[in-house]
């Protein structure tokens, strides 16, 4: 009985981790823009499948993740510069479709370069299951969430202690104000694209090796990832990281004790009832209309 | 007379298109994309009203449409019910289960509201998909044929007529309530919402009000593509469909009821005329995408309309 | 108001010059596919859409069927029934097509099915649910094997090494779906007992849950996994990772080299029953089929530089067997089309010998399976 | 008997007290200004009044029954009806619509009847529209009555609120600084509306930093400061209210 409990927490937890990697990438955005960007899971396809594709090329492991992230940032920072600065004063519905836009055209793209095949990488640390009091944890489990793990302590270093990161929160607070104050606020915009890119592509590295990657991840893997942003509290990194686990932990624990075929209902359901009680999520801070 | 032309100008337009679009038809194929679009024109018409007007997303719409469709496929094959009676049925258990759902769910704001209602459109989507002694399960099940009155819809000339009167009937509808006082407390709820609570304006109750008329008008929609479609499966009500729905209602036009039809006829033909070169697909489409909303974010109809306007002007 | 006249006008013409992007000369034979390139299916469509134009090529390079060009029409339909039936309409009414093969998917076809049949078009259809061809349905065939047909040769094997308590786990989505349906249905004739019944969604990252409860399950002897696509190969990871033991079968939805490929290591020892063509180089060499199988391999591999799937098979099937019943028919008159492909009689193809009747449209038993057994990232013959 | 009645309002946002135990009153037929330095807690005052807040404790009675944490729009079916010192304006509708709006209690608003856009409605839409005209002719803005809210000044959309409001036929109508960013020549207009709506004998509560104004049209003033009441009476004791001077440095007038 214990030993099944801790086998579903440690799925939900893996599955988890991955949601909340993704939610992360969304806070960044949303942070230093309010713009929720719907692409975010083509980030993690694009970090995968370019990291397959160059090893497949014959790269070793380690050039081939960092030449990943690089051509990934670019494309966020590609995708701010052309597609979310010039629309900067839209609707929020019109970014909204902005982004969707962007996520089917990066998925074309990613369709016509690497193909539709389903893709792998090797775990980093071997496949031999780790026991934990009867339980089972793929060692790459453990990679998933000690890198989302260790970046989420270096966003909060980054957001909190480097003129930078605050420059990017004052400009999600006020951006008017915080032009006059000299932020360069199209440079914010870029660098947290980049950043949120960056997450996205060291996310989908790790993760390649659990779920695999192909053109189409980036669909399951967004939803999931916003779902987790919005349980949480959008705007809190802790809260998406939370979201997230919480997510992967209700998934796993419907399937094991409810019903496998209702699980992603049941998650949605508790989405629901917190949003229905704190309706703006769990960690997130309640507006107050000024008028 | 001459007031409702003023009044309607759209409508004459848009009937004057669908009166004349035949001439360019030259099969049955070319009508089943048209009705294809009318249908998705009806659901994008209420849509609009919620988003476009009242300033409330929704990104399970889809949810409400397929449930329209399910409930004419199921009450009129497993039940033999007559098509209008479960179509009224699907209406009206569709307005039921939006109102249960708008009360709680309307309180939230923008993202959040977006979360919700995909999350709504998910779980009634999973339902359906899971339930397959009821639904038919992920291959779907199909309806009887349409019939009104003794006379069954068959031909697709008949359901292009039979989905053309129903979009007028829809666009009129909906360009006579923008038009009302409830209208006007929906884009004031809209422009500003503590001003339009304190001139006297219930918002929860307008906002519940047209999340109910936009899900009855997705029913209806559904209903007849029910009918008309050889299969409904879990694949129409789908996270994809409801962006889709969303993105014709943008693309269009906010708060544009021509716009929503325009928008509609161009996303639903888009990928048919793409589909010949499918492999650049998703790539013309997503850019199609970004560059109308970067380019003219108030949507097509709307830009364009106020260019023309300027130029009219001395 | 004028422009609103001017917006109207460009309106009408705008929607007239999109519906008129069809024109077309009456020379050559008409093929038309809708397939699911994109989408959860693409890794089915996509080697569809690759083996039929391959052919067609080659075969317009070499002075098409009896003179005449062939020309193919390939619509990606993303699995999505109703673009299907939409697809399927502009085929035959817009591309005036000949015959159509298609449909990569249960529900597709089905959806399909109610176009072709009142039109009169000859169909193939490339998709495994046992619906589709029964009852039979004057117009349309299909050349894959049924799920059914896979249900029943895991069972067989099942009851043959003794094991009878099986725990199933499914995709919830349509080829899994129908699969497992199929699975539950003919069950009892092999005398298992189906003691666990989980599914999983086609994108999940992880399935342990599932398995865990599958493994504290008392009695089970075996797990039987119908899904394609990544779930099955993360089943077969997690199986390993849970230390289950007792083994694990598959459906004939994985019988491709991606799978192995995903699975790693966990693939070992993992059964399931697959086409001659994945296990060409061990046919016998006696089995008829082996000089089909792996010609038809050689161009594939050579021509795609990947590693050819049951799924390139049944189009090639497909259009084999259409080609084939056109030159019987001497034209492409579609009543003749399809009363030729009725009459297929001992066609070796590269799923099995294939003999239609008017009762039975697709014309495989279960000799055209072999049930194979991954060892060191290859396949290996059982049976 | 008041026609508002505050007593011991208190209203705090996370710890902090914008409003300290306020107690006034407004007696019906009157125009009564609040006036205090930035931040005294005015705005926050209105909005406890017209339920935009509610509040952390103590009474509002309005018409003798309590209406502490009622809902806008109930208290505008009440009768009280207010602007807002940042604009609450529906941009994306005309002028003439903004005013409409402010009808809406008066309307009749049946689905139905709105669907279908019965006769009945037809010519109360157009009964409506001719009054709202009027509205606009009442706080001098003849000239928009075509426009576009999102085309006209900011001195207009001040006015422009002002004639929502009315369209509500409201007994207590509360101006949030109906001066504030006007020019001179339009101050004197908005003072002169204000006055007229008086005379109609609507109550009119006033925040405003224009102290000319004030002293000039108020029949009662109250002074707040920190959220807490430092003076109350007529525009003379107010004027030589040592109390208030300290408060305004000496700057009054």
């Amino acid at each position: 009985m214990f030993e099944s409990t801790l086998q579903f927490i440690l799925a939900g937890l893996t599955s988890g981790a991955i949601y909340a990697l993704v939610g992360l990438g969304f806070t960044i955005i949303y942070n230093a823009s309010h713009v929720i960007n719907f692409a975010q899971g083509e980030f993690i396809v694009i970090g995968g499948m370019s990291t397959v594709a160059l090893t497949a090329a014959g790269l070793p492991l380690p050039l081939a993740i960092v030449l990943a992230t690089v051509v990934t940032m670019v494309v966020g920072m590609a995708l701010a510069r052309f597609a979310i600065q010039p629309a900067k004063d839209a609707d929020v519905v019109a970014l909204i479709i902005i982004t969707i836009g962007a996520s089917i055209f990066l998925r074309g793209i990613v369709q016509l370069v690497f193909g539709k095949d389903i893709h792998s990488l090797p775990p980093f640390s071997g496949e031999t299951p780790l026991n934990l009091m009867g339980a089972t944890l793929m060692p790459q489990s453990l990679w998933v969430m000690g890198i989302s793990a260790g970046l989420i302590l270096v966003m909060a270093w980054f957001f909190n202690a480097t003129l930078a990161g605050k420059a990017m929160l004052a400009t999600a607070y006020n951006s008017l104000a915080a032009r006059l104050m000299g932020v360069d606020t199209k440079w914010v915009l870029l660098s947290a694209f980049a950043l949120s890119a960056f997450l996205g592509a060291v996310g989908g590295i790790v993760v390649t090796p659990i779920t695999f990657v192909s053109y189409e991840s980036g669909i399951m893997l967004g939803l999931k990832g916003f779902s987790a942003a919005v349980l949480g509290g959008l705007g809190n990194g802790i809260g998406a990281v939370a979201g997230g686990l919480i997510l992967g932990v209700v998934e796993a624990m419907s399937a094991g004790y409810i019903s496998s075929a209702y699980k992603d209902a049941i998650a949605f359901v508790i989405i629901l009832v917190v949003l229905v009680a704190r309706p703006n999520g769990l960690f997130g801070k309640k507006g107050i209309d000024r008028v | 007379m001459k007031a409702f032309a003023q009044r309607h100008r759209g409508l004459l337009i848009l009937a004057a298109c669908i009166a004349l679009l035949p001439l360019g038809v030259q099969n049955d194929y070319h009508y089943d994309v048209l009705i294809n679009a009318g249908l998705n024109a009806i659901v994008v018409v209420g849509l609009n009203l919620l988003i476009g007007y009242a300033g409330q997303i929704s990104l399970g719409h889809a949810a409400f449409f397929g449930l329209g469709a399910y409930a004419s496929a199921i009450l009129t094959t497993t039940y033999g019910w007559h098509s209008l009676a479960a179509m009224g049925a699907g209406m009206a258990g569709v307005g039921v289960l939006a109102y249960v759902v708008a009360r709680p769910i309307l309180r939230l704001k923008g993202h959040y509201l977006a979360m919700a209602t995909l999350g709504i459109g998910v779980i009634i989507s999973i339902v359906l998909n899971t339930e397959a002694q009821v639904t038919g399960g992920p291959d779907g099940m199909s309806a009887e044929p349409f019939s009104v009155f003794g006379f069954a819809f068959q031909s697709e000339k008949s359901w292009y007529w039979l989905v053309g009167g129903c979009l007028l009937a829809s666009v009129w509808l909906a360009t006579n309530l923008i038009n009302s006082p409830i209208g006007r407390a929906l884009r004031a709820l809209h422009g500003a919402e503590v001003g339009a609570r304190v001139v006297g304006i219930d918002t929860t109750h307008y906002k519940v009000l047209i999340f109910v008329i936009s899900a009855v008008f997705a029913s209806f929609a559904g209903s007849l593509f029910a009918h008309h479609t050889p299969t409904v499966t879990p694949s129409i009500l789908g996270f994809i469909k409801s962006v889709e729905f969303v993105v014709m209602a943008v693309f269009g036009g906010m708060a544009s009821v021509l716009g929503s039809v325009v928008g509609a006829f161009i996303m639903t033909l888009l990928p048919n005329v793409l589909a010949s070169i499918e492999d650049f697909e998703p790539i013309i489409l997503g850019a199609i995408m970004m560059g109308t909303m970067i380019f003219m974010p108030k949507g097509l109809v709307p830009t364009i309309a106020k260019k023309l306007r300027r130029k009219e002007a001395p | 108001m004028r422009g609103l006249k001017t917006i109207a006008g460009l309106a009408v013409a705008g929607c007239a010059l999109a519906l008129s992007w069809t024109a077309q000369a009456a020379e050559p034979v008409r093929i038309g596919a809708f397939l699911a390139v994109t989408g959860p299916a693409s890794f089915l469509g996509e080697p569809e859409k690759k083996t039929l134009e391959m052919y067609v090529d080659r075969l317009n390079k070499q002075g098409g069927v009896q003179g005449r060009k062939i020309e193919l029409t390939v619509y990606d339909d993303g699995g999505a029934p109703d673009k299907a039936a939409t697809f399927a309409k502009r085929l035959i009414q817009s591309d005036n097509v000949d015959i159509i093969i298609g449909g990569t998917t249960t529900g597709t076809s089905m959806a399909a099915i109610k176009i072709v049949e009142p039109a009169g078009v000859p169909f193939i259809s490339l998709a495994g649910g046992i619906d589709i061809i029964e009852p039979v349905k004057k117009w349309v065939f299909k050349t894959p094997h049924t799920d059914r047909m896979a249900a029943e040769k895991v069972f067989a094997d099942l009851q043959k090494r003794g094991l009878t308590k099986v725990a199933l786990i499914s995709e919830n989505a349509g080829f899994g779906k129908s699969g497992h349906d199929q699975s539950l249905k003919v069950a009892g004739n092999y005398g298992i007992e189906i003691v666990a019944d989980e599914v999983y969604s086609p994108k999940d990252p992880d399935v342990t849950a599932q398995l865990t409860k599958i493994k504290n399950t008392p009695g089970v002897q075996a797990i039987f996994n119908f899904g394609f696509g990544q779930g099955p190969a993360i089943v077969t990871k997690n199986t390993k990772q849970l230390g289950i033991t007792q083994p694990l079968y598959q459906s004939h939805g994985v019988a491709s080299k991606d799978y192995i490929r995903l699975s790693g290591d966990a693939a070992d020892g993992v059964r399931l029953p697959a086409a001659g063509l994945v296990i060409a180089d061990q046919l016998a060499a006696t089995d008829p089929q082996k000089p089909v199988v792996s010609a038809f391999k050689k161009e594939y591999e050579e021509a795609f530089k990947s590693e050819v799937s049951t799924f390139a098979g049944h189009a090639y099937d497909g259009l084999q067997m259409a080609l084939a019943a056109i030159m019987r028919a001497g034209s492409s008159d579609k009543a003749k089309v399809r009363d030729e492909i009725e009459k297929t009689s001992g066609y070796v193809g590269t799923g099995g010998i294939v003999s239609m009747s008017p009762t039975d449209h697709m014309g495989l038993n279960l000799s055209a399976f072999h049930m194979v057994e991954i060892a060191k990232g290859d396949w290996k013959m059982v049976d | 008997m008041s026609l508002l009645k505050v007593t011991n309002l208190t209203k705090s946002f996370g710890g902090v007290s914008a409003i300290r135990d306020l107690s006034f009153s407004i007696e019906a037929g009157t125009i009564h200004s609040i006036i205090g330095p930035n931040g005294a807690g005015k705005t926050t005052l209105f909005n406890l009044i017209t339920g935009v807040y509610t509040p952390s404790s103590g009474s509002v009675r309005f018409n003798d029954r309590e209406i502490g944490g009622v809902e806008p729009h109930k208290l505008a079916a009440l009768g009280m009806n207010r602007t807002f010192q940042n604009l609450q304006i529906f941009h994306n509708m005309s002028a003439v619509e903004n005013v409409m709006v402010g009808a809406h209690l008066h309307l009749q608003k049946g689905l139905l009847s709105s669907l279908l856009r019965l006769p009945s409605l037809a010519r109360s839409e157009d009964q409506t529209r001719d009054h709202c005209w009027e509205l606009m002719d009442f706080v001098g803005l003849a000239q928009y009555r075509d426009a576009e809210a999102s085309a006209m000044s900011y001195g207009a959309l001040k006015r422009l609120e002002i004639a929502r409001a009315l369209a509500a036929k409201p007994k207590l109508l509360l101006l949030d600084e109906p001066a504030a960013g006007l020019n001179d020549t339009e101050t004197r207009e908005v003072d002169e509306v204000i006055k007229r709506i008086a005379a109609q004998g609507i109550t009119v509560v006033l925040v405003e930093h224009d102290m000319k104004m004030v002293m000039g049209i108020s029949d009662h003033i109250l002074v707040l400061d920190y959220g807490a009441k430092l003076a109350e009476g007529t525009p003379a004791e107010i004027r030589s209210n040592p109390d208030v001077i300290a408060a305004y440095l000496g700057n009054v007038g």
